[in-house]
């Protein structure tokens, strides 16, 4: 533990933000399954690119103009690389994870989706793999289905045989649940839906930033993340697609970069991934990604894991000291997301309380009301960890936490 | 002077005694404790008013030109500040309700938690109210 | 001009970027009509909220959440307020122009166009302002009707009125057109679109950084800008509309933030702005945006126009005195943007050689493929200025220019 | 050696003469000049590859076992690009112009002008020059 540590140090000073105060303390940082904080690298990269390169790009033909569309396509290529795709134009550059879902969501219905189909989601899914498979279900006439989970946090895959019908068009499932940190079964998922040639996309948002992904492996169908949560800047995200799959897609935006030619009377679409780039793309949010991509290679998607798992089981051992504790998923397979009530305090008024220590948790339904309606509960107090949380970050948790349950003695 | 900002005064008062803010949110605890719960039968969907983190429940009455609130929530400190509003505004003329500003939660150090971003319902609660008593004032005149 | 002159140093100071160095000759960037560089002070804005105050925003209880979320909508009033609009829940955040019309097109299709209505879009109009209108016109079965242009560059109004039938639901123009700068006469449009009860969409993306803009005063129903083209960060951009349209418009991108409540049943939605800003919000771009607006501010919009002017005039001066250069636009009313051939120099080929000498100028159809066709041209070389351009800046393009000449001849 | 990187080791030969980028461009537009403009019933809609910015004809003859390309541009910077290309790949025989990597162009400073991030229309034209090598192999084999 104690070598880990000092790597754990190392580490926090590539974060300037740890370095900061909130209410006169020491900012402890437990909310990182909203966003992560940036690591400086991350950070000079935007300075750089706006003080040294910053065009448009794709259709110059001036020095910075070619240079950022070179550095652009070349962060396309590590990341296309980093989730192993076979090509990059499968990497289609959104804002994040919500808009990747949404743009999939849309095209693939007025593709595939038509009136008494089916689309299978899971009980425990972000709002963001929700509403846009219910807006596509309302103009398509298809109905949405469910895939349970049990009372340890976990999907129940016992029924899948039986809701994956000759109806089904799509199943579009979460790869780790942002409320409770399960890591689903999607392996499972995607070999049974793939026996009855039915596609599958991964929410990744919360998988992503803990361990490596291998969308060739997973053989996934789709794919999306969002920067923001993964030590890269906010306002960027991208939908991985196989090939066969995108280039069976309508167009989604319509602009600048995703055309060919334009007539008033008709007009001719770029290839992938260009087609699905509508306008000015988010340069620096993109070398930012690619800068943050970097750092986490750096670093070793191993190690981070490792640091990750140690501080989560930390976690685990020494908040279970506390009376009134209460965890929401048992699941056998998690990240470092700790979801808990503790006795029957309302999760706003303890995390109202545990903020004024310096702690940021967060509080609340987690974009996940069907799966709070099903635990029964106004919502969860939610601790998730990253690769720069340290053990005495943990234990100002729990004195927190145990200072709380004073106050409402 | 009219009434709601002398009891904002004595509320006022009330909050400068603390200068830790532990001590702050206990009294907002303990207020929030011997706020009355409502009657089942007032928590009501009509009645709800969906913070995004806490709900309020809000009810009105008029009698003799005061307007009578009532109101719970599920969190505990939500209920503190509910309870401080309703001292305010409750038995109170619907002029009196409408025209005033609350300015004294300014100088209680409660304010943050009535801003437009805060999660807890407080702010669509006050709106509330003025609307209350905006529609009692219409209907008694 | 010698007073202009030291301010126009003073403000270059401000822009790191305008140091740089291309091919070993001091860069000479004409093409802020495709993006415009940023100043430092931009440029911290993002480096300080990454380090001091980053955090998801709104459902946050922690307080660098509240900070965000307070530092994120005191922007939006401040945006609102730099527009003149009349609340702030009629700004709507976007990525760029792009998605601002892409959005408002499928929202607004989806309200109020139903097959055999018009569109009326214009002749000059960027593609951005095109492709959407008619994807949302092929979904729909509505067509698309164009407002023809002159041989000056100008839009002819002389017919709008049979143009506006009583099928047409939206009119979508430019303010200001990105390939020939031309300002149109839009009060007139909106006014007699009005007439008819007909609203009015405005493009504004190549308006807004050149002179003041009051949306109440234009009474245009919707305005889209980007913050890239007006000295801010790339991700972010604003969709203006009148709140009692914008109440009108069904749901575009389903997720977090745009609504209240999720069942699997049915899903409530949330209230204005928030309802279409499904997501994590990009509160470093949104913030990026408001520095800018506040150097804009601080600059004085009217001696930004003052500036440009004065150097538009410079160079149409300078650049007149060249034998064979051909303007492409001799409208009355035009921003800083120039549109020019020379000779029979294929304009791709004369912007290869003009970059060699350390100016960025754009070559191309410029997005505006329908305005191309109609000049019967393969596309332009653009020069377009902002706030940081000087006279001797004008003088190396012409310097270069006439150095291409030479080599073609 | 094969053919194609002959020429192409002269190539890089005649470009190593010039220090100056504008003696370079000057060459360029030399042989864009000089490239043999293409009959107009080859400036058809099937024999165009659109660039962004330039566009750019080609059409293809099997003859003799060698492939047979003529090519023309709208600009001349392009165009001169393309009688590098044409002079390397014209008249070779389909296995040669499949196999060859074009490596020869790193070194003449002309590479930049072929990456899939430049819009004139070289890096399609070279993949079309390819697949018409292709096609005449299969026709003929
Ligand atoms: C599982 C999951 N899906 C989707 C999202 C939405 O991501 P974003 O808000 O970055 O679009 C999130 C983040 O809140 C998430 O945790
Ligand atoms: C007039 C006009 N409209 C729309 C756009 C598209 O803007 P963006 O690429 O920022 O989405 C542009 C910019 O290229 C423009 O000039």
């Amino acid at each position: 533990m104690n070598h880990m540590i000092s790597d754990i140090e190392k580490i926090r000073a590539d974060f300037p933000i740890l370095a900061t105060n909130v209410y006169g303390k020491p900012l402890v940082y437990l909310d990182n399954a909203a966003t992560t904080q940036k690591p400086q690298v991350v950070i000079d990269t935007l300075s750089s690119y706006y003080s040294t390169m910053n065009a448009n790009i794709h259709r110059g033909t001036h020095y910075l103009s070619i240079e950022a569309t070179e550095a652009y396509e070349a962060a396309r290529r590590n990341i296309a690389a980093f989730i192993k795709a076979s090509s990059s134009s499968e990497i289609i550059f959104t804002r994040g994870t919500t808009e990747s879902i949404n743009l999939l969501a849309d095209t693939f219905s007025r593709a595939f989706i038509k009136s008494g189909d089916e689309i299978l989601v899971s009980e425990m899914e972000h709002h963001s793999n929700i509403v846009p498979w219910q807006l596509a279900a309302e103009k398509s006439g298809a109905t949405v289905k469910v895939i349970p989970m049990n009372d340890l946090g976990e999907l129940v895959l016992d029924n899948l045989d039986s809701l994956l019908t000759t109806k089904t068009r799509i199943v579009a499932v979460a790869h780790v649940s942002n409320a409770l940190g399960t890591i689903h079964p999607i392996e499972e998922i995607i070999r049974k839906a793939h026996e009855k040639g039915i596609p599958v996309f991964i929410d990744g948002a919360q998988a992503i930033q803990h361990f490596s992904v291998d969308v060739q492996q997973l053989d996934c169908d789709f794919y999306a993340f969002s920067g923001h949560k993964m030590y890269a800047p906010m306002g960027i995200g991208v939908l991985y697609g196989k090939e066969k799959y995108l280039n069976q897609l309508p167009p989604y935006h319509g602009g600048g970069e995703m055309i060919k030619t334009v007539f008033f009377e008709k007009t001719i679409y770029n290839d992938l991934p260009f087609r699905f780039e509508a306008g000015t793309p988010n340069v620096s949010g993109v070398l930012g990604l690619d800068a943050a991509i970097q750092y986490m290679l750096e670093t070793g998607m191993d190690k981070i894991e490792k640091i990750e798992e140690n501080l989560y089981l930390y976690a685990l051992a020494k908040l279970g000291e506390i009376d009134g504790i209460r965890f929401l998923s048992r699941a056998a397979h998690k990240t470092s997301v700790i979801s808990f009530l503790i006795g029957t305090i309302h999760p706003y008024d303890a995390g109202t309380l545990i903020d004024h220590f310096g702690v940021a948790i967060r509080t609340g339904h987690h974009c996940a009301q069907p799966l709070m309606d099903r635990l029964k509960i106004p919502g969860t107090i939610r601790a998730s960890l990253a690769i720069y949380n340290k053990p005495s970050e943990i234990d100002m948790l729990c004195e927190a936490i145990i200072k709380v349950k004073q106050m409402f003695l | 002077m009219n009434t709601i900002d002398k009891i904002g005064d004595q509320i006022i008062e009330e909050f400068s005694q603390f200068e830790d803010w532990m001590d702050k949110y206990n009294y907002l605890i303990e207020l929030g404790k011997s706020l009355p719960i409502i009657d089942e039968k007032f928590r009501t969907e009509s009645n709800l008013i969906n913070g995004c983190q806490s709900k309020v429940w809000l009810s009105a009455d008029y009698n003799d030109g005061k307007v009578i609130f009532k109101a719970d929530s599920d969190a505990i400190i939500t209920k503190g500040l509910v309870s401080v509003l309703i001292r305010a505004l409750s038995n109170q003329s619907p002029d009196e309700i409408i025209m005033n500003e609350l300015s004294f939660l300014d100088q209680t150090g409660l304010k943050a938690h009535l801003s437009p971003t805060r999660s807890n319902g407080l702010l669509s609660m006050i709106k509330q109210m003025k609307l209350y008593a905006m529609a009692f004032k219409i209907k008694n005149s």
